[in-house]
């Protein structure tokens, strides 16, 4: 049934317990993405290391489950990798979304394969990834 | 009161409620967004089509005199519908949003830096934002009558103190709240407002299909409304005008069917209506708007109203007994619409939750942004009833609730 | 060239040519006013309200999610009509009239006094009172290209000069004149206001439901057109503009759907197209403009093009055997419009005589006024055909124009 | 027929000989009608005596023959008629053609009858009665 292949398991685990969650302090870097169809915001933080590995990211949410665990997901994915690695996970996890792509590398990211059928949430499963964005860049 | 029947009169006159969502039965509660529409008013439009299009106004052929006829009256029904004193008050328009746009710029430039615009603290975005605009263009500064805690009252006792305190020009405020389900008493503000020579407004998108309206018993300067929220097509909507005050304005849009005459250097505008129409016109959505009316007057306004009030009492009364449930709005009589926070379940979970059971929900800030985070919220659940839902889709949405609380919690 | 086939072929898809008006089978010539609608875009409007409707953008629920579909799928389907790069440059407006005020208002409001508006003196009233009231407003010059005789060329090859001589900033002009019937060179005239750093604006009312149109080809910053003269609904329209300066432009209207945030001082707006689309749409519209342009890709643009210069220049050859008649537009290639003055009868004596004969034509200044005027008149008798006028609809034109001359005479 | 109905052939009489025709000098007051749907354009020039009795009235149009007619019908009926009989003319002549009025007194004006199943053309029918109005008023 499309609705619990939108929520699955995995995805109703990490919106309850979402990993990651809290605040960096700086020198750690923030991004927020916001949804304007109904005011969800996302900020994340990362902390990268002088040789440009990511070492550690967290989030802060006041959002849906598809945005939550999504976000939260993602934080697991990021650790120890760098910058262009993760803006190359970004491209690869949209196009699997929106393109059909392969999603090889995805690994627990592809529960949000789902979103292919609700494209109104695809923001929702997107908008960590834009905050992620942001947070990289500043 | 007892449970209402118009949806066993009137429910199989709509076809797009008799389907399958998800395998389940439609359960159409998106009222408060878009209503559905009457096979009536649907074969108007394509008979309008198949039989007498044309354009309007210029013509003199037996198609362009039959389509302007059928325009016209049109503005006629509108006009009857309101209590209008005369159908040269009606402007067609292609919403509420657009009406509000028109006379926050021909009538708000006129305003003076320091001048007050008077808005409550609830108005739709349409009905906030075109009036930032005037602010921003001419200095004039907002102001809001606030909106106090869940329950959403405005404490109308505070206006008169504010008209006097505050150099108030135009006072423009909805007449049902979309998100707390309110109904504001708007004769009496007018009143107030008319006796401190402030011109009124009032935003009827979410009354005009649900009650008995009449404009000079309001005695509102102007009033919007939009045909796809009583049963009109899209693309169509109102402004009712005094005509005193809409031949003083400028126009807004400018170019055909809208001049006197015209050279290369200037024109001179027609009076109103005609002055705010500018270029072809939606004719047909006038005509299906105009059947629109015709409907909602056969089925009967005051009996519609009664069964809003009935639904939204029964709903409110049903959701508070769900105890993770924060429901917006009134504790005593309100509109079919309840909007609502289900314990920490994000408002898109609910949607898509109830999506998933054939009932349909908006999730959002409902164009109430700054409102909704006045709360404290970011999103809520709504639930908005018409006269063809029923008491079985009102049972599925309480039971719907309760199994999200059991899925998300 | 032979005669064409496409009433043929085409015709029985229109109901509503198939009547008759005060006895006499209806010959429909008044279709640069507004065309009539085949039974494939009537269906599609009545399908959507049937099976479909609901608010689109904000909503996740099954029909929401469907009627967002359709309408971002009718942006799509205008998007590869336009050949534009992408969906996010195709504005959905009322129409042509709306488009241009869009333009006129959102970017025009960055002129500064003495900087030049230039337009041909063939502009519709359209093309024309928006840019009377721009210059109003910035203190920006109009300035004309004329148009010379009742041939109604205008000279481009004084073009250069004139934007070498005035600080032009816009250039907007008709692509086919609506009471000359010319077809001006607008990729060759874009190709020199862009040398010039100057943005154009394509009125394409009479051509977009008669050609291909490519805007990239044509080369220009906007292009408008309406829905109810290419087969479409009324009320709908579309702006093509160049994604670059959509994205520059401040919001036209104001309200629901087109801001990112808002609070109670002030709003962020989306980038376009949908900064440009306050409220709600009109979904119902935008749907059944797909479903036209759909239709006509169908009967074959080129097609279409062949035919209406088949029947322009059959009609303009044969009015110019009448000896009373004064035949207006090029001598040369035209499209399917004929404007002319029959000896001292009046246009509105000419049209009704001709409705009487079940022949539809428009009498007047077609919103030319200023230009009728300075070719020494007050108004005209136009014909104007489509595909599916057939070769009979022309020969019993240029009967009643005879039985006219021997009535009035 | 509805057509002969319209342009019954004293109109069409009037329209091809309109009655009156031309500019009366000062101190003949004049007035003029507009019609913005074609652009028909009437002028009723009236020389009231001291009296107040209309002694002439002529009038230039470039316009439709209805209008033509309409108007020409008008000025043979207002010699030696005051300004107040004028105006009553005027008004029971649009009652006629608006209201379904009875049209007695109308004379050879109720020939105009069939414009009231043409309304697209009561514009025409009653332009210069309008420009009447005005020239009467100075
Ligand atoms: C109270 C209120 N005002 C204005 C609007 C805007 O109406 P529309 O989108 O039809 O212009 C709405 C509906 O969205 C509304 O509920
Ligand atoms: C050349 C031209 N431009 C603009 C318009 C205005 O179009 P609309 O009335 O659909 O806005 C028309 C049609 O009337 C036209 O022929």
């Amino acid at each position: 049934m499309d609705f619990d292949e939108l929520y699955q398991e995995i995805i109703l685990d990490h919106y309850k317990r979402p990993r990651n969650c809290g605040v960096l302090p700086p020198p750690a870097t923030r991004g927020s993405g916001f949804n304007p169809a109904c005011g969800d915001e996302v900020t994340v933080f990362v902390q990268q290391s002088p040789e440009g590995k990511i070492q550690s990211v967290s989030f802060q949410a006041q959002a849906c489950a598809i945005c939550t665990a999504s976000t939260s997901l993602m934080t697991l994915q990021l650790k120890g990798i760098t910058r262009e690695e993760a803006l190359a996970l970004q491209r690869k996890f949209i196009d699997f979304l929106t393109k059909e792509g392969p999603g090889d590398g995805l690994g627990n990211l592809r529960a949000l394969g789902g979103v292919r059928k609700f494209p109104q949430r695809l923001k929702c499963a997107t908008l960590g990834w834009h905050a992620l964005e942001a947070a990289l860049n500043g | 009161m007892t449970a209402p029947t118009l949806a066993e009169r009137f429910r199989e006159d709509f076809p797009i409620l008799d389907q399958t969502v998800h395998g389940k039965p439609l359960a159409y509660l998106d009222n408060a967004a878009s209503t559905q529409h009457p096979v009536e008013v649907i074969e108007e439009i394509s008979r309008y089509y198949r039989e007498s299009h044309a354009n309007v106004h210029r013509g003199l052929h037996a198609l362009s005199s039959r389509a302007t006829e059928l325009y016209e009256h049109a503005r006629q029904r509108v006009a009857a519908y309101l209590n209008s004193e005369s159908s040269e008050s009606i402007v067609f328009t292609r919403g509420t949003t657009e009406a509000i746009n028109l006379v926050a710029c021909a009538w708000g430039d006129r305003l003076k830096p320091d001048d007050g615009i008077l808005l409550t603290e609830m108005e739709h975005h349409a009905n906030l934002i075109p009036w930032q605009m005037a602010a921003r263009r001419t200095g004039a500064k907002l102001h809001f009558l606030a909106v106090n805690g869940d329950e959403g009252q405005v404490d109308w006792t505070r206006l008169e103190s504010v008209l006097e305190q505050q150099p108030i020009r135009i006072l423009a405020l909805t007449h049902i709240s979309n998100s707390l389900g309110c109904i504001n008493p708007v004769a009496e503000v007018c009143r107030i407002a008319r006796k401190h020579g402030v011109t009124t407004l009032i935003d009827a998108a979410q009354s005009a299909g649900h009650m008995p309206l009449d404009v000079q018993a309001i005695g509102c300067d102007f009033l919007a409304f939009s045909g796809h929220k009583c049963c009109g097509p899209t693309g169509i909507g109102v402004l009712y005008g005094r005509k005193e005050l809409l031949d003083q304005m400028p126009p807004y849009q400018t170019g055909g069917e809208m001049i006197v005459s015209v050279n290369f250097e200037g024109a001179e505008w027609k009076p109103a209506p005609h002055r705010f129409e500018a270029g072809t016109p939606h004719i047909a959505g006038a005509i299906g708007l105009g059947a629109a009316l015709d409907y909602l007057d056969s089925v009967g306004r005051k009996e519609i109203q009664e069964n809003d009030h009935y639904f939204g009492r029964q709903a409110a009364a049903r959701l508070r007994e769900i105890p993770e449930l924060r429901l917006l709005g009134p504790a005593g009589e309100r509109a079919g619409i309840v909007s609502f926070q289900l314990g920490k379940i994000h408002a898109h979970d609910v949607v898509a939750f109830a999506d998933q059971q054939g009932i349909a929900l908006r999730g959002g800030h409902h164009c109430n942004q700054p409102l909704i985070r006045k709360l404290g919220l970011i999103a809520t659940a709504r639930a908005s009833f018409y006269f063809y839902n029923t008491e079985t889709e009102l049972d599925r949405l309480v039971r719907v609730l309760h199994s999200a609380i059991a899925y998300f919690g």
